[in-house]
C-alpha cells in the first residue's frame, strides 16, 4: 500500500517535471512548478522529514513561485 | 609557543561582519564603506598572518566548531595549503583598495555598500572554502563565493554585463549542484562529511562505483569551477564584463576554486586508496595542455585587452590542472605554487589593464596604442605581468612553469613537459602585441598623450603586486618550501 | 681554488642599477651618459680586479637564495667566464662612447640607453652564472631586453624583425629550458663548476637529444645554420645594437652556452665516446663555408657583416666540438678575436652612415679618402678576418688547425683554408673600392666621423693588431683561455 | 534536432548513472553506512548534548550551526546581489508608480488584512517551537516573507514600506549572520569554541535560550531578506 | 540490476529528475525556462540526499513523550534545508539577472540574445 502510494507521488512528481518543461505559457509553468514543489512536499512528509517538506512547502511552493510570476510580469509571459 | 586558538575562526567570521554591516556603515556614505571593507580585511590579514606563522611552526592544526569532534561537528582545518589565505587576503586588501575610485564614479551611490558587501562575501567564502575539513561545509561555502561572483559579474552595468553573468551562473549552479551531489553519494557510502574520516571509510563500503561516481562528480563540478577547455565557456565574458578590480580577484582567486577544491577532493582519494585515479590524471593532464593551446589560440585574436587577459586565465588554469595531472611532487609543488604565483599576476595584469581602462575610457590594443607615454607606470606593471605570466625568467611565473616541466619529466611524460614549454611561447604571442601597441606603435587617438597616471589609490595596488611578480620570481623558494611536506603527506599513499 | 665573493654579482648588478638609473633620470642627456659611463668603467674596474686572482686560478663564488633544491641565482667567475666577461666589459665602455656619439638624433634615447645596459648586465649574468638554471635566466632575459633595441627605429620592417628576432630566440629559450629541466631530472644538479655533469650510465638516446635541445638551444644566438635566420633581419637596429648584438652580447651568448654546454654540462670525456659532437663539428663547417659564401653576394655592409659574423661564431662551435685542447683554446680566444673585429666593422659601417649616409658596398668607392682613419680600421679588422699572420684572426685560425690535425680531422683544416679565401674574397674588394677606386671628377677633402664615433673604432683596431702580436704575453686573454683548457682537459 | 541530440545524450548518460546508484547502500536500510556513523550519534545522545528536542534542530543550529551560519550568509549574498544589481538610485525612485498590474478584488483584501496577525502569530509559533516541533527559524521567517509579500501586493508598496521602517531595514536584513556572529563569540567567551552552547547542569536553560535567539534571528533576517527580495524585483520596470 | 534500482526507486527517480531538468538548461530557449529547470535539477538532488536519510519506518526524528525508534537520519534533513536556502538564494539572483536582461535587451530567448552580442 505504501509502495503503491510511493510510486504514484514519484509518478506524479516526474510528469509535473516534464509538464513544467513542455508548458509554453511561462505562468502555467510556474504554477505547476508550484504542483511540482508541493508534491516533493509530500513525499518528504511521507518519508519521515517533516522539516524539510515544510521548508519546501514555504519556500518551493511558495516564494520560489512568486519569484517566477513577479519575473514573469516583468518580463514576458510566453516562450517562443 | 602557545596561539590564540580562535584565529581560525577570525579569518573567516571578520569578512563576514565586515560584508554584512557594510550596509548598515555605507548608507549614503560610499567613501566610510570602503575604509570600513579595509579595515574588515585587515583583521583578517593580521588573522591570516597569525595562522600561516604558526602553521609553519607547527605543522596543520585544526579548531573543532562549536566544541564538537569531527566527524560529529564541523571541523575548520588549516594546512599548508590553507597558506592561500593569505594570498587571498593580499588581493582583496589590494582589490578593495583598487575599488575606491572605481565605485565613486562608476556606480550608484546606493548600489557602493552592497557592492562592497558582495566583494567581502565573496573573501568570506574563498577563506571559508580554503580552511573548512568539511564536504558539505565546503559547498556552502563554495555558494557563498560563487553568489557573489555572479553578481560581481552584473554589476558594472555594461550591456552584455546581465547576460554573463547569467551564463556564468547557470554553468556555475550545474557544476554546483554535481558537487552537492556528489557529497551526497559520498555521505551515503560513509556516512560522514568530514574530509579525513571520509576519506578513512570511503573503502569500507563493497562497491567501488559509487566513489567513482562522486568523483568523476566532483571533478567535473570543480572543472567548471576552474573552466578547463571544454567547460571554459563561461569565463570569458564574464572576466572581461566585469569591473576590473572584481576581474582580478575571479580570474586570480575565484577560479582557483576549482582547482583548490580539486586539490582537496584529491586528498581524499589519495589517502583512501580505494580508486586508480591514472585514468583521471591522464584526463587532467591532456584537457589541462589542450587547455593551454586553446586559451592561447582565442587570445590571439582578441582585440579587447581585458578579453585576452581573460582567455589567458583559462591557459594558466590548463597548467595547473596538468601539474596536478601529473601527480609527481615536482608537478604538484608547480601546480599549487602557480596558485598563488598566477594569482599575483592575474591582479597585476587585470588591476594595471582596468587603470588604464578607467583613465583613457578605451579597452581595445588599437585604441590604447601609445598608453605607455602616458601612464608609464601602469604600463610597466602590466609589462612585468606579461613577461612573468608567459615564464620569463626570473618573475615569478617562470618557477611553476619550471616545477611543472620539471614534473612532467619526474613523472615520464616529457612530452607534457615539452608541450607546457612551448605553450608558453605561444602565449607570448598576443602579450607581446600587447607591449608592442602600448610602447612601440604610435597612438592612434593623440589625446591619449593627455592622459595622466592612475589616482594613487589604483597605483599602489598595481606597483605592489608588480614588485611581488618579480621578487616572488626570486624568493620562489620560501613559499616553494612551504608547500613541499604537504605534497610529500599527499603523495605518501602513492609511494612517491 | 674557491673564493666566497661578491664581485661576481656585483658586475651584472652595477649594469643592473645603471639601467635603473638610466630610466629614472634619462630624460636629460647628462645623466643619462653619466651614468651609462660611469657604470661600463666601474664595471670594467670589478672585473679586471678579478682577472689577477683568475689568472692565478682563483675562482670567486657567490651564491644567492635557492630557487629549487641545490639550484639557485648563483654567481661563479671561473676562467672561461672571466674570460667572457672581461672582453663585454671592455667593449661596452667603447660601445657606449659610439653609442651616445651615433644616438645623438635619435627618438626615445632614454629607452635605449636602459635595455642597452640591461642588455650588458645580462651578458655579464651568463658570463658568471654558476649553474645552468642561471645561464637560462640571463639567457631568456637577454632576449626580452634586446627586442626594445631591436624595434628601436619603430617601422614595420622593424616591428618584422623584432618578430623573428624574438621567434627564433624564445623558441631556442624553450629547447634550454627543455635540455635544463631534463639535466636535473637526471642528475639532480644544474652546476657548471664540473667538467661535465652527465654521466655515460644514461642511455644514448637520452643524451642524443638533450644534446640536439641544447645545442639548438644555444645555436640559436649562436646562429648555426640553420637556425640564423633571424640575425640578417636584425640588421635593421641601429648599428651600436648591430654592434652589441653582434659581437658582445647576443651571439656570444650563444656561443658562451655551446661551450658551456659542451664542456661542463656534457663534458669532453663523455663527448669523445658519442658521435653527436663530431656531427656538430660538420655542421659548424657547413656554417663557415655557406655563411662566408652568401656574404659574397650582400651589397648592404651590414647584412655582409651579419653573414660574416655567421660563419665567424662557427668558428667557435668547430672549435669546441673538436674537443683538443688546441682547438678548444682556439674556441675561447677566438671569442675575443672577432668581438673586437667585428666591432671595428660595424662602428666602421655606422661611422661611415652617420658622416656619409652611405649604406651599400657599391657606394663605398673612394671613402678610402675621405675617411682613412676609419677604413684603416676597418681594413684592420678586414685583414684580421681573413687570418693574415699578426692579426688576432691569424690566432684562432693556426690554433683551430692544430686542434682539428691533433684531432685527426684534417679536412677541417681545408674548410678553414676555404673560409679565410671566401673572406678575402669578401672583404679585400671593398678594401680595393675604397683606396683605388675614386669615384671620376670629384676631389675628396678629408671629412671624417666624428671623434665620439672614431676614437673607439680606431682603439678596437688597436685590439685587434695588440691580441695578433702579443697573443703569448702573460696576463693577454689569452692565459685565461688557457687556464679554461687546463680546468676543462684536466691538464 | 539540437534538443533531440541533447535528450539522447542524456538518455545515454542516464544508463550508467542508474547503475551506478543502484550499488548505493540500500535505500531505507537501517544498516547503511549513513545511518550507523555520525547520525547514530546525533539521534542518541542529541537531545541530551544538544539541546532541542528536535533532532534536525540539533543539527542545524549546535553540531552543525556553522553550516547555517553559511546557509544565512548565501541568502544575505542573495540580497546584496539583487540589490547591487537593481537597487534603483534614488532619483529615479521618486517618479509616480503605475498601478498595480493586477487589481486586487475586495474580497481577497478583506481576507489578507484579516489573516495578517493570526499569521504572524503562526510565524512566531515555528519560529520559536524549531527546537521541540518540525519548523523553525527559516521556516517561520519565509512565513513572515510571505506575509509581507501578501500585504504589498494587497496595500500598496508605500504603505507595506512601513512594515520595515527605512532606518532599521539594513539590521534586519542582516539579523540573521549577526545572530550568529553573536552566539558564537558568546560561545567563545563561554564555552571555549565558536558556536559553543553550554551544557553543563544548571545552564541548560542558556542553551535553549541561545538556540531560540538563533531561530529568532533567522527568522526575523529571513523575513526581511525575502520581503526586501520581492519589493526589489516588483519595483524594477 | 532491475531489482536493485526497484529498491532504491527514490534514487533512480532522483536521477531521472536531474537529468530531466538538465535537459531544460541545455536545450530550452527561454531564460525562465532554462531556469526552471535548473531548479527541477536541485529539487532532485535534495530528493537524492533526504532519500539517503530514509528508514524503513523511520518517525520524523524528534523526540518527544509519545515518539518512539526508529528515527530517520537527521543529517540528511539538515543539509537539505541548507540546500533549499541556496536554491532560493540562486534562484533570486538568477531571476533579477534575467529582468535586467529583459530590460536593457527587451527578450529573453537566448537565441536572440546571443545574436544580439
Amino acid at each position: 500500500m505504501s509502495q503503491l502510494f510511493d510510486i504514484t507521488l514519484i509518478a506524479l512528481l516526474i510528469a509535473c517535471a516534464v509538464a513544467v518543461i513542455r508548458t509554453k505559457d511561462l505562468l502555467a509553468a510556474a504554477i505547476i512548478f508550484s504542483a511540482y514543489s508541493l508534491v516533493m512536499c509530500l513525499i518528504w512528509q511521507h518519508r519521515g522529514a517533516p522539516d524539510v517538506a515544510m521548508t519546501e512547502a514555504a519556500v518551493g511552493a511558495g516564494v520560489t513561485t512568486v519569484l517566477f510570476i513577479v519575473t514573469i510580469a516583468r518580463t514576458v509571459r510566453r516562450e517562443r | 609557543m602557545a596561539y590564540w586558538p580562535h584565529w581560525l575562526v577570525v579569518v573567516v567570521v571578520a569578512p563576514l561582519v565586515g560584508a554584512v554591516l557594510a550596509p548598515v556603515v555605507g548608507r549614503g556614505r560610499p567613501k566610510v564603506v570602503a575604509l570600513w571593507a579595509l579595515a574588515a580585511m585587515g583583521v583578517t590579514s593580521l588573522a591570516a598572518l597569525n595562522l600561516i606563522v604558526r602553521v609553519a611552526e607547527d605543522g596543520p592544526f585544526s579548531y573543532d566548531m562549536g566544541g564538537w569532534e569531527p566527524p560529529v561537528g564541523i571541523e575548520l582545518r588549516f594546512d599548508e595549503f590553507g597558506a592561500s589565505v593569505g594570498i587571498i587576503c593580499l588581493l582583496g586588501m589590494l582589490a578593495l583598495l583598487f575599488s575606491y575610485r572605481y565605485a565613486e564614479h562608476t556606480l550608484p551611490t546606493e548600489r557602493v555598500p552592497y557592492y562592497y558587501s558582495l566583494m567581502l562575501l565573496n573573501l568570506t567564502g574563498l577563506i571559508g572554502f580554503v580552511v573548512t575539513g568539511d564536504l558539505f561545509n565546503l559547498f556552502v561555502f563554495m555558494e557563498i563565493l560563487s553568489l557573489s561572483g555572479y553578481a560581481l559579474v552584473a554589476v558594472s552595468g555594461e550591456r552584455i554585463a546581465e547576460m554573463a553573468a547569467f551564463k556564468y551562473l547557470v554553468m556555475g549552479a550545474v557544476s554546483s549542484l554535481l558537487v552537492l551531489f556528489s557529497i551526497g553519494v559520498l555521505y551515503s557510502v560513509t556516512g560522514s562529511l568530514n574530509m579525513a574520516d571520509v576519506a578513512a571509510r570511503l573503502g569500507d563500503w563493497g562497491a567501488r562505483s559509487p566513489a567513482m561516481l562522486a568523483l568523476a562528480g566532483l571533478s567535473l563540478g570543480f572543472m567548471v569551477k576552474a573552466a578547463i577547455f571544454p567547460v571554459h565557456i563561461w569565463l570569458p565574458d564574464a572576466h572581461a564584463i566585469a569591473p576590473s578590480p572584481v576581474s582580478a580577484i575571479l580570474s586570480g582567486l575565484v577560479v582557483k576554486v576549482g582547482v583548490l577544491g580539486m586539490l582537496r577532493v584529491y586528498q581524499i582519494f589519495y589517502a583512501a586508496e580505494t580508486l586508480d585515479l591514472t585514468g583521471l590524471n591522464t584526463l587532467l593532464v591532456w584537457l589541462g595542455a589542450i587547455s593551454i593551446v586553446m586559451g592561447a589560440f582565442f587570445a590571439i585574436f582578441q582585440e579587447d585587452v581585458k578579453m585576452m587577459l581573460a582567455y589567458s586565465t583559462i591557459s594558466n588554469v590548463g597548467y595547473i590542472m596538468m601539474g596536478l595531472g601529473l601527480a609527481s611532487s615536482y608537478g604538484l609543488i608547480g601546480a599549487t605554487v602557480h596558485v598563488f604565483n598566477h594569482a599575483l599576476i592575474k591582479a597585476t595584469l587585470f588591476l594595471s589593464a582596468g587603470a588604464m581602462i578607467y583613465r583613457t575610457g578605451y579597452r581595445t590594443l588599437h585604441d590604447l596604442r601609445g598608453v605607455g607615454k602616458a601612464m608609464p607606470i601602469t604600463t610597466i606593471a602590466l609589462s612585468i605581468g606579461a613577461i612573468s605570466i608567459v615564464g620569463i625568467p626570473p618573475t615569478a611565473g617562470f618557477l611553476c612553469k619550471w616545477y611543472i616541466a620539471l614534473g612532467a619529466f619526474q613523472a615520464d611524460q616529457p612530452f607534457f613537459g615539452v608541450a607546457l614549454v612551448f605553450g608558453a611561447l605561444f602565449i607570448f604571442v598576443y602579450y607581446i602585441r600587447m607591449v608592442n601597441a602600448f610602447y612601440f606603435q604610435p597612438a592612434t587617438h593623440p589625446e591619449i598623450a593627455e592622459v595622466s597616471e592612475a589616482p594613487l589609490s589604483m597605483l599602489v595596488p598595481v606597483i605592489i603586486l608588480a614588485t611581488l611578480c618579480l621578487v616572488m620570481g626570486i624568493l620562489g623558494r620560501i613559499p616553494l618550501s612551504f608547500i613541499e611536506p604537504a605534497v610529500t603527506r599527499m603523495l605518501a599513499p602513492l609511494g612517491g | 681554488m674557491e673564493v666566497v665573493d661578491i664581485r661576481p654579482m656585483l658586475a651584472p648588478l652595477i649594469s643592473f642599477v645603471c639601467a635603473g638609473l638610466v630610466f629614472a633620470t634619462g630624460r636629460a642627456a647628462f645623466w643619462r651618459r653619466f651614468w651609462s659611463l660611469a657604470a661600463a668603467v666601474a664595471k670594467l674596474a670589478v672585473v679586471m680586479s678579478m682577472l689577477p686572482g683568475a689568472l692565478r686560478g682563483t675562482v670567486y663564488v657567490f651564491k644567492l637564495v635557492d630557487f629549487t633544491p641545490g639550484v639557485g641565482l648563483g654567481f661563479r667567475a671561473d676562467a672561461l667566464g672571466m674570460f667572457f666577461a672581461v672582453v663585454s666589459s671592455t667593449l661596452w665602455i667603447f660601445t657606449t662612447i659610439y653609442a651616445i656619439g651615433y644616438m645623438e638624433r635619435e627618438h626615445s634615447r632614454m629607452r635605449f640607453f636602459g635595455f642597452f645596459a640591461l642588455c650588458v648586465s645580462t651578458t655579464v649574468g651568463i658570463a658568471f652564472a654558476e649553474n645552468l638554471l642561471t645561464l637560462f635566466l640571463f639567457y631568456e632575459t637577454l632576449t626580452i631586453c634586446t627586442y626594445p633595441l631591436v624595434i628601436h627605429e619603430e617601422t614595420p620592417e622593424a616591428f618584422k624583425a623584432g618578430r623573428k628576432y624574438l621567434t627564433y630566440t624564445l623558441i631556442g629559450g624553450a629547447f634550454v629550458l627543455i635540455g635544463t629541466v631534463v639535466v636535473y631530472n637526471l642528475t639532480g644538479t644544474l652546476s657548471l663548476a664540473h667538467p661535465g655533469i652527465l654521466t655515460s650510465s644514461i642511455d644514448t638516446g637520452t643524451l642524443g637529444l638533450l644534446f640536439v635541445a641544447l645545442i639548438a638551444g644555444f645555436g640559436v644566438k649562436a646562429a648555426i645554420m640553420p637556425l640564423h635566420g633571424w640575425l640578417p633581419s636584425a640588421m635593421v637596429a641601429p648599428t651600436p645594437v648591430s654592434a652589441l648584438l653582434h659581437a658582445v652580447a647576443v651571439v656570444k651568448a650563444g656561443a658562451f652556452g655551446v661551450l658551456r654546454v659542451i664542456y661542463n654540462v656534457f663534458g669532453v670525456e663523455l663527448l669523445r665516446d658519442l658521435p653527436f659532437a663530431h656531427v656538430l663539428a660538420y655542421l659548424a663547417a657547413f656554417t663557415i663555408v655557406t655563411a662566408s659564401f652568401i656574404a659574397l653576394f650582400q651589397d648592404n655592409i651590414k647584412r655582409r657583416l651579419a653573414y660574416s659574423t655567421i660563419s665567424q661564431l662557427s668558428y667557435i662551435v668547430l672549435g669546441a666540438a673538436l674537443l683538443t685542447p688546441l682547438a678548444a683554446t682556439a674556441a675561447i680566444v677566438h671569442i675575443a678575436n672577432q668581438a673586437f673585429a667585428k666591432i671595428t666593422m660595424f662602428f666602421v659601417a655606422g661611422a661611415i652612415q652617420r658622416t656619409t649616409g652611405k649604406t651599400c658596398v657599391h657606394e663605398l668607392a673612394g671613402i678610402g679618402y675621405r675617411m682613412p682613419y676609419t677604413m684603416a680600421a676597418f681594413t684592420i679588422a678586414a685583414l684580421s678576418f681573413i687570418g693574415v699572420p699578426l692579426f688576432a684572426g691569424f690566432v684562432t685560425k693556426w690554433y683551430l688547425s692544430l686542434g682539428a690535425l691533433e684531432a685527426g680531422d684534417w679536412w677541417f683544416v681545408v674548410v678553414l683554408i676555404a673560409s679565410a679565401l671566401l673572406n678575402a674574397a669578401y672583404w679585400l674588394p671593398i678594401v680595393y673600392l675604397a683606396y683605388f677606386k675614386a669615384p671620376p671628377g670629384t676631389t675628396m677633402r678629408v671629412a671624417e666621423a666624428r671623434p665620439t664615433l672614431l676614437v673607439p673604432t680606431l682603439i678596437c683596431a688597436g685590439y685587434v693588431l695588440l691580441l695578433g702580436t702579443t697573443a703569448n704575453v702573460p696576463g693577454m686573454p689569452f692565459s685565461l683561455a688557457r687556464a679554461a683548457v687546463q680546468f676543462v682537459f684536466g691538464m | 534536432m539540437k534538443r533531440a541530440l541533447v535528450a539522447a545524450l542524456l538518455i545515454v548518460a542516464a544508463i550508467p548513472l542508474l547503475s551506478i546508484v543502484a550499488e548505493l547502500p540500500p535505500h531505507a536500510a537501517p544498516d547503511s553506512p549513513a545511518y550507523t556513523h555520525v547520525s547514530a550519534h546525533y539521534l542518541e545522545h542529541g537531545a541530551e548534548e544538544a539541546g532541542a528536542e528536535n533532532i534536525v534542530t540539533d543539527v542545524i543550529l549546535n553540531y552543525r550551526g556553522f553550516d547555517t551560519n553559511g546557509e544565512v550568509t548565501v541568502i544575505f549574498t542573495a540580497l546584496a546581489a539583487v540589490l547591487a544589481i537593481l537597487l534603483l538610485p534614488s532619483e529615479e525612485r521618486v517618479e509616480e508608480r503605475p498601478a498595480p498590474a493586477m487589481p486586487v478584488s475586495m474580497v481577497v483584501r478583506f481576507v489578507v488584512r484579516l489573516l495578517a496577525p493570526f499569521i504572524a502569530l503562526f510565524a512566531v509559533y515555528v519560529i520559536m517551537n524549531g527546537h521541540v516541533t518540525p519548523g523553525g527559524g527559516f521556516q517561520g521567517g519565509t512565513i513572515l516573507g510571505a506575509l509581507v509579500i501578501a500585504l504589498t501586493i494587497v496595500l500598496g508598496e508605500d504603505e507595506a514600506h512601513r512594515l520595515l521602517p527605512r532606518p532599521a531595514r539594513p539590521w534586519l536584513q542582516a539579523a540573521a549572520p549577526l545572530t550568529f556572529v553573536v552566539i558564537g563569540i558568546a560561545g567563545i567567551a563561554v564555552v571555549g569554541s565558536y558556536l559553543g552552547f553550554p551544557a553543563e547542569e544548571p545552564w541548560q536553560w542558556v542553551r535553549t535560550a541561545w538556540l531560540v535567539i538563533l531561530e529568532i534571528g533567522i527568522g526575523v533576517g529571513g523575513g526581511a531578506i525575502i520581503g526586501t527580495l520581492f519589493w526589489t524585483m516588483e519595483a524594477e520596470r | 540490476m532491475i531489482e536493485a534500482l526497484w529498491n532504491n526507486l527514490d534514487y533512480a527517480a532522483s536521477v531521472v529528475l536531474f537529468l530531466i531538468g538538465l535537459y531544460a538548461v541545455i536545450a530550452k530557449n527561454n531564460l525562465v525556462k532554462k531556469f526552471m529547470g535548473l531548479n527541477i535539477m536541485e529539487t532532485a538532488v535534495f530528493a537524492f540526499i533526504v532519500a539517503l536519510g530514509v528508514v524503513e519506518g523511520g518517525d520524523a526524528p524528534i523526540h518527544g513523550p509519545d515518539a518512539h525508534p526508529p528515527f530517520t537520519n537527521p543529517l540528511p534533513q539538515a543539509l537539505i534545508l541548507t540546500g533549499i536556502v541556496v536554491a532560493v538564494s540562486t534562484t533570486a539572483l538568477a531571476l533579477s539577472l534575467i529582468i535586467r536582461i529583459h530590460r536593457q535587451c527587451g527578450t529573453i530567448e537566448a537565441d536572440e540574445l546571443r545574436e544580439m552580442e
